[in-house]
């Protein structure tokens, strides 16, 4: 592999770029791995990677069905935070966000993780409990979180509308919370999972699993069979029709989740602006583009789309918190689709079929997840047992009740 | 953007309407006879297709009635709108290949 | 301490404004007796209930009503009524229902006080209206006479088209109806 | 002098009206018909931006909405807008516009050391370094932060305001150029409702540019009596300066009419300045044209290269000769139309053909009118200085394409005009999920298939029908058909005239032009999109590391993710790697092309609904005395309700104690009107009571009212409140404020699809009912001046509801307690709401009557330990964890969320339960949220017990007061503990019983 450094641009410059190799490979598929990750999003990808590096399992393969990175990884707003409620989801979430720290020297790929601040905004006296709630919560779990007055709200965004309908009455801050490079996050892991072996098969698609004496023993796929040894799902908004050809079903609905972007213009907003009242979710991008995520429709969908009045309802929420936006113009629409589970959280682990793994249900806020959930299902996977941090994640708390339910507590999801 | 045929008041804009999730799962008729995990699959586990889904809708705005729809997840093309008790409809919905939503066929 | 309680009107935030901005007027009805009903239409005895106590027969298709003297039944739903009569005649009226009815299943229930009607009038009244109504109002789609429940903005309405053809009622829950006005002046502007 | 690039004669600008305009402070002149980027033409201004990369300097290059270099700032202050294509920017006076992305000016411009550095900034260099040392990334992000974005946001609330329409019809048309305007009129002529929206200011489309002819006259003609005929058509909506800028599912299209923002910030008056139609359309006809592709060759950005198509509209459109020396560079015979108006308008001009023999009737005309063509050659090297192109390097082609031979011919010249084909519009089409089909002879994508849930036709060059005639017959019979498929029975075509034109020979596939070295290893770069700086270098680098996939290529070069979403750019990426790939286009496929078509306003999204409108607030029949009485409002919901009511120079905290202590010792009043009400009837009322709560309701009398829990059917708490008896099958259930509409929906769901059969009505009343509350010692007294009704214990116990008029008017009045003392709930019409209010106010004052809000209300009932869902529960929390087992009826069968008491987890001991916490500080309030620990530690991480749901200072306690829940509560009871607060300290917390006053009911 190619090390990426200011000197080896020099050095290439000098030739034009030329001699720059392949992030990764385009292997075609071996007719067995011991392990197969379905699912080339950056989850997925994570996982190989640290199956490979940390695990010592190198003969791995991660399938995609169409280009790596082009599900959420692709198209989520980029938001980075581990400020959750319960500890099970501080507990995974913070374990992503040490990694996120180092990710970029890690994996020899600057993946742009940007730690600008993110608030979270309370718009009522249930908002103000909540955040109290949440913020005593986090900084217990040894993890950074401070509450602002409306004041100091202002002072980081000076242009905020505090009093808008539904006022700002105050926020919850996490300095270590902001944004990444999303597509990077997936290229990164990819060169960096394909350098320790892991083949990364594009234009791939899974269509059915090879189970015997309930073991599954490889996948079928649009390329033939791939024997495994054991297989990791990692679809997220596909994963029910995996979880089908295996023969579960899974807690989860599938639907569609939007997000938009404004023309590019110099900075103005220095840090991430998440409110649930009116609701909001707003980031500025390195590239200029003020990135918003709009709520997600409430039927079922596979088609990446939306529907036009989520879009009105994102946009009047920000031009009521920050008038000045009003004549901004929104360049481009587009959705993804999430894998919702009730509790608003992962669902992390063994299934009803032996040595095939679930990681799914991150909905609408996997992506900040990424290199913990990679970390820890590798290991699990490369045990056959789950990772302390997924334990609680089993999808066997549908069963007992043992939710961790994010949604009901917080009602904040990116 | 969903146009939905309310079974009573006809062709209307999906914003009158909210969704309502997978329908046909029946109330169990006596829950202390499923064990934790039948249980635990009426109450959270869902098909979640990834084409035909027949799904529930309340016409919020308009008459308040809750009904059944039928749509595939894929294209978002709506099938067929039946009223709740109505049996399953299948596909074609008619003879000729079109269906009942009004689109015309081409 | 009121000389008479009937002296005093339906609260909502807009009573008593009357606007003219141009060409349009916008009014909300004061007293109006309303009476939701609920029943099955296939039972008989409910629906010769009803013609006796209302003086006509329950409306059976969406979006139509059907009138007696001052009185209008509006079709809600399929088992769904909405009476709007003189507010003088509720108590009368759902005594005569309850009796008629005896034992057959239904409900009565006076929601005078839970809606309140705003009165729009004018030529721009469709323009207006589609502002915030997804609904199709051209009078092709929307014939005059013609009733529909949906949505103004954030609201749901009942919209009732008056045979004079520039008269549109808008029935809103009375929490609702400054934002409807508002609304619907705020279209007027926006020219 | 002025405006020297104006012709004296022609286009369709209106001389008689000239207008001063500004632009980076230095005044010109143009007139009313101009744009922006026209009147910047017609007076010499070529350099009029700085790339978003390598701050290269840009010119105008095109004419349209497809235009990617020509970004200004318009206007100031609170009226500016960042990146405007100057090319839709239509003049007026006193138009104040800037350059962007530059410093200190467009001409000297510090950014451009970028393009010193170009070696260093191929795509994607920015995943390569940086990272080291990684403290000091946030800090070059800052410099790449300010290095990117393009124009600057306003600082200031928009000045302006905004319309929102929905609209329907029969057929929708986009797009009024021939095909658009002959299909409108066919549709139109049958009575169908039409509407016809183009995204320019007058219909007419390319023939507005070119110098057409319909039948025997100007196309213009015809374009005039056509629109005349269709103002004159009553159900014929005619929408110019509309953009369609979004094609949704079942024909849902969003339109974007800027209705007067071509007057200016001061010219606009009281008008909305943009309006957004929101159409739902039976039949759609895409009549969208198509936009003209460059070729792309090296150092093709500089100003005064524009496209062929756009010199046409330059000439024709708007009497701009931008060039006296023009070269046009070309691989088809469209641009030969280019080169003979410029020529007729007074140009020298010369032909770049790479085309090995150019021949054809376009071609002879152009050589007989004395332009030479250089044959098979391509343009290899561009002379720029000063802010415009002086002149061009002409080579010689391989037999290929690949590569040039021979020497450079040094052409001098002023101005580039390049065509390489044309790319049908079909953005929409694409939106829609209608699937493009690629037509090899024509070499482009055109629409095939259309999604099932959108219908309508394509026509004219959207579908690469270039000749007239055909696009014009097209029209007529697409918009005949769609208004036949929607009922109207009548259409026919309109007759298509004649258009005779030059019939045009096939093109050159070669778009990408060898230079005199490798293009991507030399000085000369070769600009595949310009709005990014994206050049044929980058992709080749993409493909060469892997960025193979049409959408990794995309995100790692940042094609056609610009303003213009690569209109011009995205059809020579995908051939450049086709090329590297050796694939045919549509096997490397497209990017996704997604609305909106062109960038649209947020404002014109909201529309109405900001401000006042952004959410309805509703109040009370009581508001206007809480408003006038100072009340300061908690939304609770969308409700406005009184959170206190403060007395002159009381602050919250005096309000609310004095509230608290007035309403135990005497007596207090609370606005409760916002709870949800329901009215249920019938024979199986009871049945649902039984199900919907976890108690028992048989037993319950008319006149009688019982409190209720409601579980999801998960097991956990998701609403209380009182269901009264009012007769036989008769019940008037409560709901909290903001369980209103959840509770009505859960009950209507469950009888409509669960219990179809059984005989039970529901009915919101909310609204219905005004519900005033008074509470305290002295609540009796106050109701007994006002009703002739004996109150005492016997004749109107606790937990009961009796008919009689209060203050003359009907009541119900229901005698239950949220406080814990007498209370009484008073509940009257709604329109007699304020008249009840202020007689209570009234009589109050013998009893020194306190209103009080919200706040005082959860302070009352927190005394005697009474809950709110929401509050102190969470979703997660059962009635066993409440501490509410008394609640939950053993016998009476099945009710939902009963079984999943019995599963592992729910049924597991240890869960977190509701308990008081009692500080050893009783002045200290626990913040609301704090969590209480064990053990407790310097700092964290620490393990967390659980948390304080609600904690007030209660004056009638003499102390601080809280619940919490916490993990095995009941158990802890008695128990010491801590809780850790935000700044770092502890209090210490005694574990009791959530009831902190005992007495009364
Ligand atoms: C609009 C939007 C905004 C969001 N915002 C945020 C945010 O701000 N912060 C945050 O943390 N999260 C956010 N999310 C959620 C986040 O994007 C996801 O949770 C996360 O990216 C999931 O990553 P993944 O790798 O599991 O899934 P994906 O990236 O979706 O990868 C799954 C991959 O599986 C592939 N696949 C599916 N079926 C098959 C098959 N049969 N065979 C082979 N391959 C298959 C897919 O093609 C896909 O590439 C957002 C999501 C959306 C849509
Ligand atoms: N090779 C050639 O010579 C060649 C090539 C292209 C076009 N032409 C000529 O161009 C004309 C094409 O006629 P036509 O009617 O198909 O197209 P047109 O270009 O004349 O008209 C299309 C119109 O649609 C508008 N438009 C595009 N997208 C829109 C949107 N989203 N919302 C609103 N408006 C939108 C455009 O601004 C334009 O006014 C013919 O005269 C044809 O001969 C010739
Ligand atoms: C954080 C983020 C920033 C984006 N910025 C841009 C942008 O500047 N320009 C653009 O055209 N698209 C931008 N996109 C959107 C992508 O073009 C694309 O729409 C998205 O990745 C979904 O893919 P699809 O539209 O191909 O389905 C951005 C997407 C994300 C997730
Ligand atoms: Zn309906």
């Amino acid at each position: 592999m190619n090390r990426y450094s200011i000197f080896s641009l020099l050095r290439n410059a000098v030739n034009y770029h030329q001699d720059w190799q392949r992030a990764w490979r385009s292997p075609d598929p071996k007719r067995e791995y011991d392990v197969v990750i379905v699912g080339g999003g950056g989850h997925g990808l994570a996982t190989a990677y640290y199956l490979a590096k940390e695990c010592g399992v190198t003969n791995v393969a991660v399938i995609e069905k169409g280009w790596i990175g082009g599900g959420n990884t692709g198209r989520n707003t980029t938001i980075v935070r581990s400020n959750y409620l319960y500890d099970e989801s501080a507990g995974i979430y913070e374990h992503a966000l040490k990694l996120w720290e180092g990710l970029s020297q890690e994996l020899n790929y600057n993946v742009m993780f940007s730690p600008r601040g993110l608030l979270h905004l309370a718009h009522s006296v249930h908002d103000m409990q909540e955040i109290g709630r949440r913020g005593s919560a986090i900084r217990l779990n040894g993890i950074d979180s401070e509450f602002l007055s409306p004041a100091q709200v202002k002072e980081m965004v000076p242009f905020i509308n505090l009093d808008c309908r539904y006022p700002v009455m105050g926020a919850l801050l996490q300095r270590r919370g902001g944004t990444a490079r999303h597509d990077a996050v997936a290229w990164g892991y990819a060169r960096a999972a394909d350098d320790l072996g892991v083949d990364i098969i594009q234009n791939c698609e899974v269509t059915g699993f090879r189970i015997e004496d309930n073991v599954v023993t490889g996948v079928d796929t649009s390329r033939g069979m791939i024997g495994a040894k054991k297989v990791g799902c990692v679809v997220a908004g596909h994963c029910s029709v995996l979880a089908s050809m295996a023969g579960f079903r899974l807690p989860v609905e599938s639907v569609p989740l939007q997000a938009l972007v404004s023309e590019p213009i110099k900075p103005v907003l220095d840090c991430v602006v998440m409110s649930g009242s009116v609701h909001a979710y707003i980031s500025q991008s390195d590239k200029g583009e003020l990135v918003i995520g709009a709520g997600s429709d409430l039927y079922n969908s596979y088609s990446q789309r939306g529907s036009f009045d989520v879009i009105e309802e994102t946009v009047g929420p920000v031009v009521e918190l920050y008038p000045i936006f009003s004549r901004m113009k929104m360049l481009r629409q587009w959705g993804g689709i999430v894998d919702v589970t009730v509790d608003r959280s992962p669902i992390l682990g063994t299934t009803p079929v032996k040595n095939l793994f679930f990681n799914c249900g991150w909905g609408t806020g996997g992506f900040k997840a990424t290199p913990g959930s990679g970390h820890v299902f590798a290991h699990s996977i490369a045990r056959g047992e789950m990772h302390p941090v997924a334990e609680p994640f089993s999808i066997n708390r549908f069963n007992t009740g043992a939710l961790i339910d994010e949604g009901a507590a917080a009602a904040v999801a990116h | 953007m969903l146009l939905i045929e309310c079974p009573w008041c006809g062709q209307r804009d999906q914003t009158e309407f909210h969704p309502h999730g997978e329908a046909h799962i029946a109330r169990p008729e006596d829950p202390d006879a499923l064990d934790e995990a039948a249980w635990g699959d009426y109450v959270f586990f869902r098909k979640n297709p990834k084409g035909l889904h027949y799904e529930r809708w309340v016409h919020s705005h308009g008459c308040r009635r809750w009904f059944n729809v039928m749509r595939d997840t894929v294209t978002d093309h709506i099938h067929a709108s039946y009223k709740p008790g109505d049996p399953k409809p299948e596909l074609p919905i008619t003879a000729d290949g079109g269906d009942t939503t009004g689109t015309p066929k081409t | 301490m009121y000389a008479s309680i009937d002296d005093i009107p339906l609260t909502s935030a807009c009573h008593a404004r009357e606007t003219l901005e141009g060409r349009n007027s916008l009014r909300e009805m004061g007293r109006k007796g309303k009476l939701n009903l609920r029943g099955n239409p296939g039972d008989a005895a409910f629906s010769a209930a009803v013609q006796k106590a209302f003086g006509m027969e329950l409306p059976l298709r969406a979006n139509t009503y059907n009138e007696f003297q001052s009185r209008r039944l509006f079709w809600l739903g399929p088992d769904e009524w909405l009476l709007h009569c003189d507010m003088d005649d509720i108590d009368a009226l759902t005594e005569t229902l309850s009796a008629e009815l005896g034992n057959v299943h239904h409900a009565v229930t006076d929601v005078s006080d839970y809606y309140t009607v705003i009165r729009l009038r004018g030529p721009d009244a469709v323009t207006l209206l589609r502002k915030g109504c997804p609904l199709d109002l051209h009078h092709t789609a929307f014939p005059t006479g013609n009733i529909a429940q949906t949505r103004l903005g954030h609201a749901s309405v009942l919209l009732h088209y008056h045979d004079d053809g520039e008269t549109w009622d808008i029935q809103v829950r009375w929490s609702f109806a400054e934002y409807v006005w508002d609304y619907l002046l705020s279209g007027m502007r926006a020219r | 002098m002025s405006q020297p690039y104006r012709l004296d004669t022609g286009g369709r600008i209106n001389r008689a009206k000239p207008l001063r305009f500004w632009y980076d402070n230095q005044g010109y002149d143009g007139f009313e018909g101009d744009t922006l980027a026209s009147a910047l033409l017609a007076n010499g201004v070529f350099l009029v931006g700085r790339s978003f990369k390598y701050h290269r300097p840009r010119g105008v290059y095109s004419a349209g909405a497809e235009e990617p270099n020509a970004l200004v700032q318009l206007e100031t202050g609170a009226a500016t807008e960042p990146n405007r294509r100057a090319t839709e920017v239509e003049l007026y006076g006193e138009l104040n516009a800037a350059s962007q992305n530059c410093w200190p000016s467009v001409k000297y411009d510090l950014g451009v050391v970028n393009s010193w550095f170009s070696r260093l900034l191929p795509a994607g260099f920015y995943y390569k370094t940086f990272m080291w040392p990684a403290s000091l990334w946030t800090t070059y992000e800052k410099f790449i932060r300010r290095a990117a974005g393009l124009g600057r946001s306003p600082m200031e609330p928009d000045p302006d305001h905004y319309d929102k329409t929905h609209a329907h019809c029969d057929v929708l048309v986009v797009g009024g150029g021939p095909a658009g305007l002959q299909a409108a009129l066919s549709a139109g002529r049958t009575g169908a409702r039409v509407i016809l929206a183009d995204d320019k200011p007058e219909f007419g489309g390319a023939l507005l540019s070119g110098r057409d002819v319909i039948g025997d006259a100007p196309a213009t003609e015809w374009v005039e009596a056509t629109v005349a005929e269709l103002q004159g058509m009553r159900e014929v909506t005619l929408l110019p300066r509309t953009t369609v800028t979004g094609y949704y599912d079942y024909n849902f299209l969003v339109a974007n009419e800027r209705v007067s923002e071509h007057l200016g910030p001061r010219g606009r008056g009281e008008a909305p300045k943009e309006r957004l139609w929101k159409i739902r359309a039976k039949q759609v006809v895409l009549a969208t044209g198509a936009i003209e592709r460059p070729l792309v060759f090296a150092d093709n950005d500089r100003p005064g290269i524009m496209l062929a198509g756009a010199l046409r509209s330059y000439v024709n459109r708007y009497a701009v000769l931008p060039g006296r020396r023009i070269v046009v560079l070309t691989n088809n015979d469209s641009a030969y139309l280019a080169a003979l108006d410029a020529k007729d308008a007074g140009a020298a001009v010369e032909i770049v053909d790479t085309r090995t023999a150019p021949a054809g009737e376009l071609v002879d005309r152009a050589r007989s009118a004395g332009i030479p063509v250089h044959e098979n050659s391509a343009i290899t090297g561009v002379n720029y200085r000063g802010g415009r192109v002086r002149g061009v390097e002409v080579m010689q082609l391989d037999s290929d394409g690949r590569g040039v031979r021979g020497v450079g011919d040094k052409l001098n010249c002023d101005l580039v005009a390049v065509s390489g084909g044309w790319t049908p519009t079909v953005h929409l089409f694409s939106q829609a999920k209608g699937k493009l089909r690629y037509l090899d002879d024509e070499h482009c994508f055109v629409p095939g298939e259309r999604a099932i849930n959108n219908r309508g036709f394509e026509v004219g060059a959207c579908r690469a029908s270039w000749s007239l005639e055909t696009c014009l017959r097209e029209g007529a019979e697409a918009g005949a058909a769609a208004a036949l498929v929607t009922g109207f029975d009548r259409a026919e075509p309109a007759p298509s005239p004649a258009a005779p034109e030059p019939a045009q020979g096939p093109l050159r596939p070669l778009w990408i032009l060898p230079t005199v070295h490798p293009v991507g290893r030399g000085p000369r770069k070769h600009f595949h999109e310009l709005h990014n700086d994206s050049t044929v270098g980058d992709i080749e680098l993409a493909a060469r590391e892997g960025f193979v996939s049409v959408e990794h290529l995309k995100r790692y070069t940042t094609t056609g993710m610009g303003t213009d979403q690569g209109k011009t750019s995205n059809i020579n990426a995908l051939s450049v790697m086709a090329d590297l790939q050796g694939a045919a286009i549509p096997a490397v496929g497209t990017t996704t092309f997604r609305p909106p078509y062109t960038p649209l306003t947020f404002g014109s999204i909201v529309g109405h609904d900001r401000r006042e409108l952004f959410l309805q607030k509703r109040k009370t029949a009581m508001h206007p005395w809480h408003e006038k009485h100072g009340a300061v409002f908690e939304d609770v919901g969308d409700w406005k309700r009184p959170y206190y009511f403060p007395r002159a120079g009381e602050t919250m905290h005096d309000a609310v104690q004095r509230e608290c202590l007035a309403a135990r010792t005497g007596v207090g009043m609370i606005d409760a009107s916002t709870l949800g009400k329901i009215d249920i009837r019938g024979r199986d009322a009871l049945k649902l009571l039984n199900m919907v709560y976890t108690n028992a309701w048989d037993s319950l009398k008319p006149g009688r009212c019982r409190y209720g829990l409601m579980l999801n059917e998960h097991g956990m708490v998701f609403d209380d409140g009182v269901t009264t008896c009012l007769g036989e099958n008769h019940y008037h259930m409560t709901t909290t404020t903001g369980g209103a509409a959840r509770v009505m929906n859960w009950l209507e769901e469950w009888l409509q699809t669960e219990w179809p059969h059984w005989e039970v009505y529901c009915t919101s009343v909310t609204e219905q009912w005004a519900v005033t509350t008074i509470t305290g010692p002295r609540a009796r007294d106050l109701l007994a001046s006002l009703a002739d009704q004996p109150l005492d214990d016997d004749a109107f116990p606790f937990m009961s509801m009796q008919e009689f008029p209060v203050a003359g008017i009907p009541a119900r009045v229901f005698r239950i307690s949220f406080t814990g003392d007498t209370a009484f709930e008073i509940n009257v019409k709604a329109r007699y709401g304020l008249a009840l209010w202020e007689a209570l106010a009234e009589a109050g004052k013998a009893f020194d009557l306190c209103p009080y809000g919200t706040e005082t209300m959860h302070v009352l009932r927190a005394e005697k330990g009474f809950i709110i869902a929401g509050q102190d529960t969470d979703g997660t929390v059962t009635p066993m964890d409440l501490g509410m087992d008394w609640i939950v009826s053993k016998k009476k069968g099945d009710f939902i969320g009963r079984r999943s008491f019995a599963r592992t987890d729910t049924a597991r001991e240890g869960r977190k339960q509701l308990v008081g916490l009692l500080t050893e500080d009783p002045a200290f309030v626990l913040p609301e949220g704090s969590h209480v620990v064990e053990p407790l530690r310097e700092k964290p991480p620490m393990n967390m017990l659980g948390h304080v749901t609600s904690s007030y200072l209660s004056p009638n306690a003499g102390r601080s007061i809280a619940m919490a829940l916490i993990r095995d509560g009941f158990k802890r009871k008695g128990q010491t503990l801590d809780v850790s607060l935000m700044d770092g300290s502890s209090q210490r917390v005694t574990v009791t019983d959530p009831v902190f006053l005992r007495g009364e009911k």
